[in-house]
């Protein structure tokens, strides 16, 4: 088999180039012609292609995501935002965190297990490319109805291969969310979370400067896994019932992973890295073109040198393949002999592969021959770019129309309580959860069930001063909500992580994204999409929280049917004294129950209406950012104080699944009082609401200090007993409580 | 009654991580001459009946259905003996 | 009790050594950071074997880690009375270097599993119990994917009567173990083996809700400054 | 170049958990006549030489003290074909 090269390509300009097979159209291939002023080689066509295919280039998404930066609110916190592997936040005290959320949703459908364990290994490697240690990872998934047939062969897999990959890197799961909805049923949602922590002055960033200093991969052995590619299935619907075009599964090597984590840390703290890129969705394409684009402008890179697990690949497949646990690094001629025993030290094989050039052109050999020669920047960073017409879907006005108003509302509060709690999204996620090591590091101060996971920071390195902060994050998302309205759901899925981190005591400082979508060449996908980007910049801009980076998953479709809109979430927050932090739920007896925020009747997307009608329809809460901002101030202020013992934020299931989550925290009951009613009071969904628990005698100050921010605080009861009790409309023993809340999941999956 | 082996093994241009692991360590324990290994899974299948042409029907489809993951895994079936 | 020095045991995949380490030094005895492919003890006087996925678990938790050139030190310095504690993996790799008898297979559930787990300390004498009371009931975090312990009939019988269950687990067996197995010792009750982990368990702030742990860490330093 | 195969049991009194679930999930796939399946490992490993007696000796000795653990398991080794 002859290969394609440069020459050959200049001297047969008609030769047919399987572009089209490759997910590229014409006109971008004719672009591709142009700038090479010749037909590319099949090498150059596989660059290409994979580098402007949807996942990687953000073609039909950029223009609507660069509100996020042009929107963006002032932070002094952040010192990386969008466009590195990941963003960093400055969280005092000379520490910084680097934090971001990715999806692997298309390769986790064709492979639960392997799909989402690389999903994990992929966001972990990104945070390691900044020059951080992994701390921590979370997990928003979405999944078909829970008695779904399928769902049963791919929730057990997703989050074996979670557990398997995070366990096994020895970062603790601090949080999450499983949604079961059976939009989801052909296009489940693996967003996988990684948090690293490094010293503000050791941020590492992905380029190549230097003529002359060489190119460095190391890690796993590069074989045909995800040709194909992922990049390029995640950038394509799924048809119908088609087994068709699914690539070589990507197998992740977790132990690898960690070798590599402990010796990227080595290389930074010998100071030998100049410039470092992580190896995810288009391998060594990827990793090649960006480096030398954001560098000095050339590389020079002998392909053949690049280690193989099967010799037969191809050099495009080389190009293309997503191998995983692969990193590159750019180290001066003078520090590769330390490079190597470090490398060497951990078992992680590295291999110099090229040199970076100041020619502007990234240059590949292959058996000698060029067969690579192209300015690098035109592949990374000059794809095409969509503006994807865009409209209201045809059925928007009837859906917003079909309030839940009429909906019947139940007769019997106390079993309508155990039906929602005993319902998949709401029960218990612990036979999940228990699935994953949340005490790994010994840093772990709150994880699952609580609304935030939270880290105390405690890591030892060269000119570290030991500090008393924490962190916490928060991921959310709400389909239903989006679907009603995407501006609005948008809003309130940050709305909702802001709250979950702020009900901790933790300050929001910035967000990171996940949006899940179908297919952007549907105008009424593409609309959704503008409409859930527009309305989540607004909010950042709203709560003060810039957007540090995050993911677009498209085509997440069977046929023409696409998911709910899916935007999920993230926020990470601080906290100055981790000690402090506000705990989970009832925490004690004898406590004063206090509902903060004020309660509207609001049950569009509700899951009262969802579990008890399979209704959609209406609007979805009001998303009031101010009254959002205030009760964070609260919380956060009256954390400082140590005015509140416990809380827990409302959301899915209102006040009613509040107050029995609240009580099951520590087995610890409440009797309570309501005002208006009942229905309403217990199972609204209104957004800005938390509970607390206090001792009696901070009522005055935590009173005082709702009154500053204009947040209305209600005296609810009091904590104690061994039964959630409502005056007048429901008494349920915690026991019971336990039994409908723990036992769903256990009986759908094993 | 009768015993079918099943063999389930990666698919050759999937990555073996285990495999790979002991065929690292090999040299260190001081075995030499062992070029590459591959890790599998093997399940014995106990028969209530003989081992007929309808029963390791079954059997394979057993193996493609369950016992093997046939998006990574390969499978051969076969009698004891 | 100053001047004990714990040996913390590193290897490929080792995760729990910084947190073991982070346990000796608030019991206040000092850590020593030792290296698996080192011949190296560094003259410590007792050594921590922490959990992980040492060699990614392949082939079998432990197998493989059993022959690094560190053990090859470890394994006699331990038969001829250096106090040793395995946890989680450790426990794996003391079992496949036969310093333990039996094994530790994969979870009856076939899930990995992490929970607050309920434990009755059913031997107060080894060099790693003596400051819990005779049955005392403690709380300990376990997170495995493979601790169920087995053992030929002949070994379970000779270690129940002649008092080498050190743990057993309470209010539900996690993982099958025979005889609600959680943890075991050597003849001489100076190498203890458990798949619970104590060393997430001596911070009120961080880890498991309790700090039962510390009892592992003050044991054996008294244990040393009184040798 | 030869190939090896070691073949890795449960001895018969352990438990075997994995085997018993797929036991248990073949008459719900409409698999029935099958009595118990136990699972196990199989390593396929590529010899550089010829699988002579020395070779041979060789792979015993790595499935003694490294593939299996003969506290619960026993092997067995066979040449390929
Ligand atoms: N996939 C998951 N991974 C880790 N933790 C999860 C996962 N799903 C849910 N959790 C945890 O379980 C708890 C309850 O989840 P959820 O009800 O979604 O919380 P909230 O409504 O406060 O967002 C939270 O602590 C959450 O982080
Ligand atoms: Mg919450």
């Amino acid at each position: 088999m002859t290969t394609d090269n440069v020459k050959r390509a200049g001297e047969t300009p008609d030769e047919a180039m399987p572009y089209a097979e490759l997910g590229m159209k014409l006109d971008e291939y004719d672009k591709v012609k142009d700038i090479l002023g010749r037909r590319p080689t099949s090498s150059e066509l596989a660059i290409y292609s994979v580098m402007w295919s949807e996942h990687c280039s953000y073609k039909s998404s950029k223009v609507h995501l660069k509100q996020f930066a042009t929107k963006a609110p002032a932070s002094e916190a952040l010192l990386v935002g969008m466009g590195e592997n990941a963003g960093v936040v400055d969280i005092g005290d000379g520490w910084a965190a680097t934090f971001k959320i990715e999806s692997h949703n298309h390769p986790s459908y064709v492979e639960p297990h392997q799909g989402a364990a690389t999903g994990v290994g992929g966001i972990v490697r990104d945070i390691m490319s900044m020059g951080a240690r992994p701390i921590a990872v979370m997990d928003a998934l979405r999944f078909g109805a829970a008695d779904a047939k399928d769902t049963r062969r791919v929730l057990p897999g997703v989050v074996e291969g979670i557990s398997h990959y995070g366990n096994c890197l020895g970062l603790p799961n601090i949080g999450g969310e499983v949604v079961f909805d059976p939009c989801y049923i052909g296009n489940p949602l693996v967003n996988a979370l990684c948090v690293g922590l490094l010293r503000k002055d050791q941020i590492k960033l992905a380029t190549a400067p230097g003529p002359g200093n060489k190119v460095v991969l190391f890690g796993a052995s590069t074989g045909p896994d995800g040709i194909g590619g992922a990049s390029v299935l995640a950038s394509a619907t799924f048809e119908d019932g088609s087994e068709a075009k699914r690539p070589a599964v990507q197998v992740g090597d977790p132990f690898m992973e960690k070798l590599l984590i402990e010796c990227c840390l080595e290389l930074y703290a010998a100071d030998v890295v100049v410039g470092i890129q992580d190896l995810g969705a288009a391998g060594v394409s990827c990793a090649t073109t960006e480096l030398a684009a954001k560098g000095t402008g050339g590389m020079d890179v002998t392909l053949d040198l690049v280690p193989l697990r099967d010799p037969n690949l191809r050099p495009e497949e080389i190009l293309m393949s997503e191998s995983q646990e692969r990193m590159m690094a750019v180290v001066r001629p003078s520090d590769i002999p330390a490079f190597m025993a470090i490398c060497q030290k951990w078992d992680v094989p590295a291999t110099v592969i090229g040199e970076v050039t100041d020619t502007g052109r990234l240059v590949m050999t292959w058996r000698g021959e060029v067969i690579v020669d192209i300015p690098p920047g035109t592949a990374a960073d000059d794809g095409p770019v969509y503006q994807r017409p865009f409209h209201e879907p045809a059925g928007q006005q009837a859906l917003n129309a079909d309030t839940p108003d009429s909906l019947e509302r139940p007769a019997d509060l106390k079993q309508a309580l155990l039906q929602l709690l005993g319902s998949p999204n709401v029960a218990s996620k612990e036979w999940v959860t228990s699935q994953y090591d949340r005490y790994v590091r010994s840093n772990t101060v709150l994880a699952q069930p609580a609304d935030a996971g939270v880290l105390r920071i405690s890591e030892h390195m060269e000119g570290a001063v030991e500090t008393k902060r924490g962190i916490a994050l928060a991921t959310d998302g709400n389909g239903r909500y989006t679907r009603l309205d995407p501006y609005t759901g948008a809003q309130l899925a940050l709305a909702e992580a802001f709250r979950n981190v702020a009900t901790t005591g933790a300050k929001p400082l910035a967000v990171t994204n996940c949006l899940n979508f179908g297919s952007p060449e549907d105008p009424e996908v593409m609309w959704q999409f503008a409409e859930a980007t527009r309305g989540l910049a607004d909010a950042c801009r709203a709560l003060g929280v810039p957007v540090t980076g995050g993911n677009v998953s498209f085509y997440n479709q069977t046929g023409s049917q696409a998911i709910h809109p899916t935007p999920v979430v993230g926020v990470l927050g601080v906290i100055d004294d981790v000690s402090k932090r506000i705990r989970s739920g009832f925490v004690a007896e004898g406590l004063k129950v206090l509902l903060l925020g004020e309660t509207k009747e609001e049950f569009g997307g509700s899951e009262w209406a969802h579990v008890a009608h399979g209704h959609l329809g209406g609007l979805p809460p009001e998303a009031d950012l101010e009254a959002e901002k205030q009760l964070a101030e609260v919380l956060v202020e009256a954390g400082r104080r140590g005015l509140v013992e416990g809380s827990h934020d409302l959301s899915d299931g209102g006040l009613a699944v509040a107050l029995a989550e609240a009580c099951l925290a520590q087995g610890v009951g409440a009797t309570v009082t309501l005002g208006g009613d009942p229905f309403v009071d217990l199972f609204s969904e209104s957004a800005s609401r938390v509970l607390v628990a206090i001792r009696p005698e901070a009522f005055e100050e935590l009173a005082a200090l709702c009154g500053d921010h204009e947040v209305p605080c209600y005296g609810l009861g009091t904590t104690g007993g061994d039964a959630l009790v409502v005056e007048g409309v429901l008494e349920i023993p915690v026991t019971e409580l336990r039994q409908t809340h723990e036992s769903t999941l256990p009986a759908l999956f094993g | 009654m009768a015993r079918v082996i099943v063999d389930v093994m990666l698919k050759p241009e999937i990555l073996d991580p285990q495999g790979q692991a002991i065929a690292r360590a090999l040299p260190r324990l001081g075995f030499e001459g062992v070029g590459a290994v591959r890790q599998g899974k093997r399940f014995e299948i106990e028969l209530d009946g003989p081992a007929d042409e309808a029963a390791l029907a079954d059997v394979r489809k057993m193996a493609e259905t369950l016992l093997a993951n046939t998006v990574i895994e390969d499978y051969a079936v076969h009698v004891e003996g | 009790m100053s001047g004990a020095r714990v040996g913390v045991v590193t290897f490929p995949g080792t995760l729990d050594d910084q947190d073991a380490a982070r346990a000796v030094r608030l019991a206040g005895a000092e850590p020593v950071p030792l290296w698996h492919a080192d011949h190296d003890l560094k003259g410590v006087d007792a050594v921590f074997l922490p959990g992980g996925f040492s060699y990614g678990d392949y082939l079998r938790c432990g197998a493989i880690s059993r022959f690094a050139p560190l053990m090859d030190e470890l394994i006699p310095a331990a038969r001829s009375g250096l106090p040793v504690l395995g946890t989680c993996n450790g426990f794996q790799i003391l079992c496949e270097a036969h310093l333990l008898p039996g094994a530790l297979t994969r979870n009856a559930s076939l899930h990995y599993v992490c929970r607050d787990q309920g434990i009755r300390v059913v031997n107060n004498r080894t060099a790693w119990t003596r400051d819990f009371e005779q049955g005392q009931d403690i709380v300990l975090p376990v997170k495995h994917g493979e601790g169920r312990y087995v053992a030929s009939d002949e070994t379970l019988a000779e270690l129940e009567s002649t008092g080498r269950v050190v743990f057993r687990y309470l209010g539900g067996n996690p993982n099958g173990s025979l005889n609600d197995i959680a943890g075991i010792t050597n003849e001489t009750g100076t190498i203890v083996g458990l798949m619970p982990h104590p060393e997430h368990a001596v911070e009120e702030l961080v880890g498991a809700p309790s700090t039962d742990g510390r009892a592992f860490f003050t044991s054996i330093l008294k244990k040393l400054v009184n040798a």
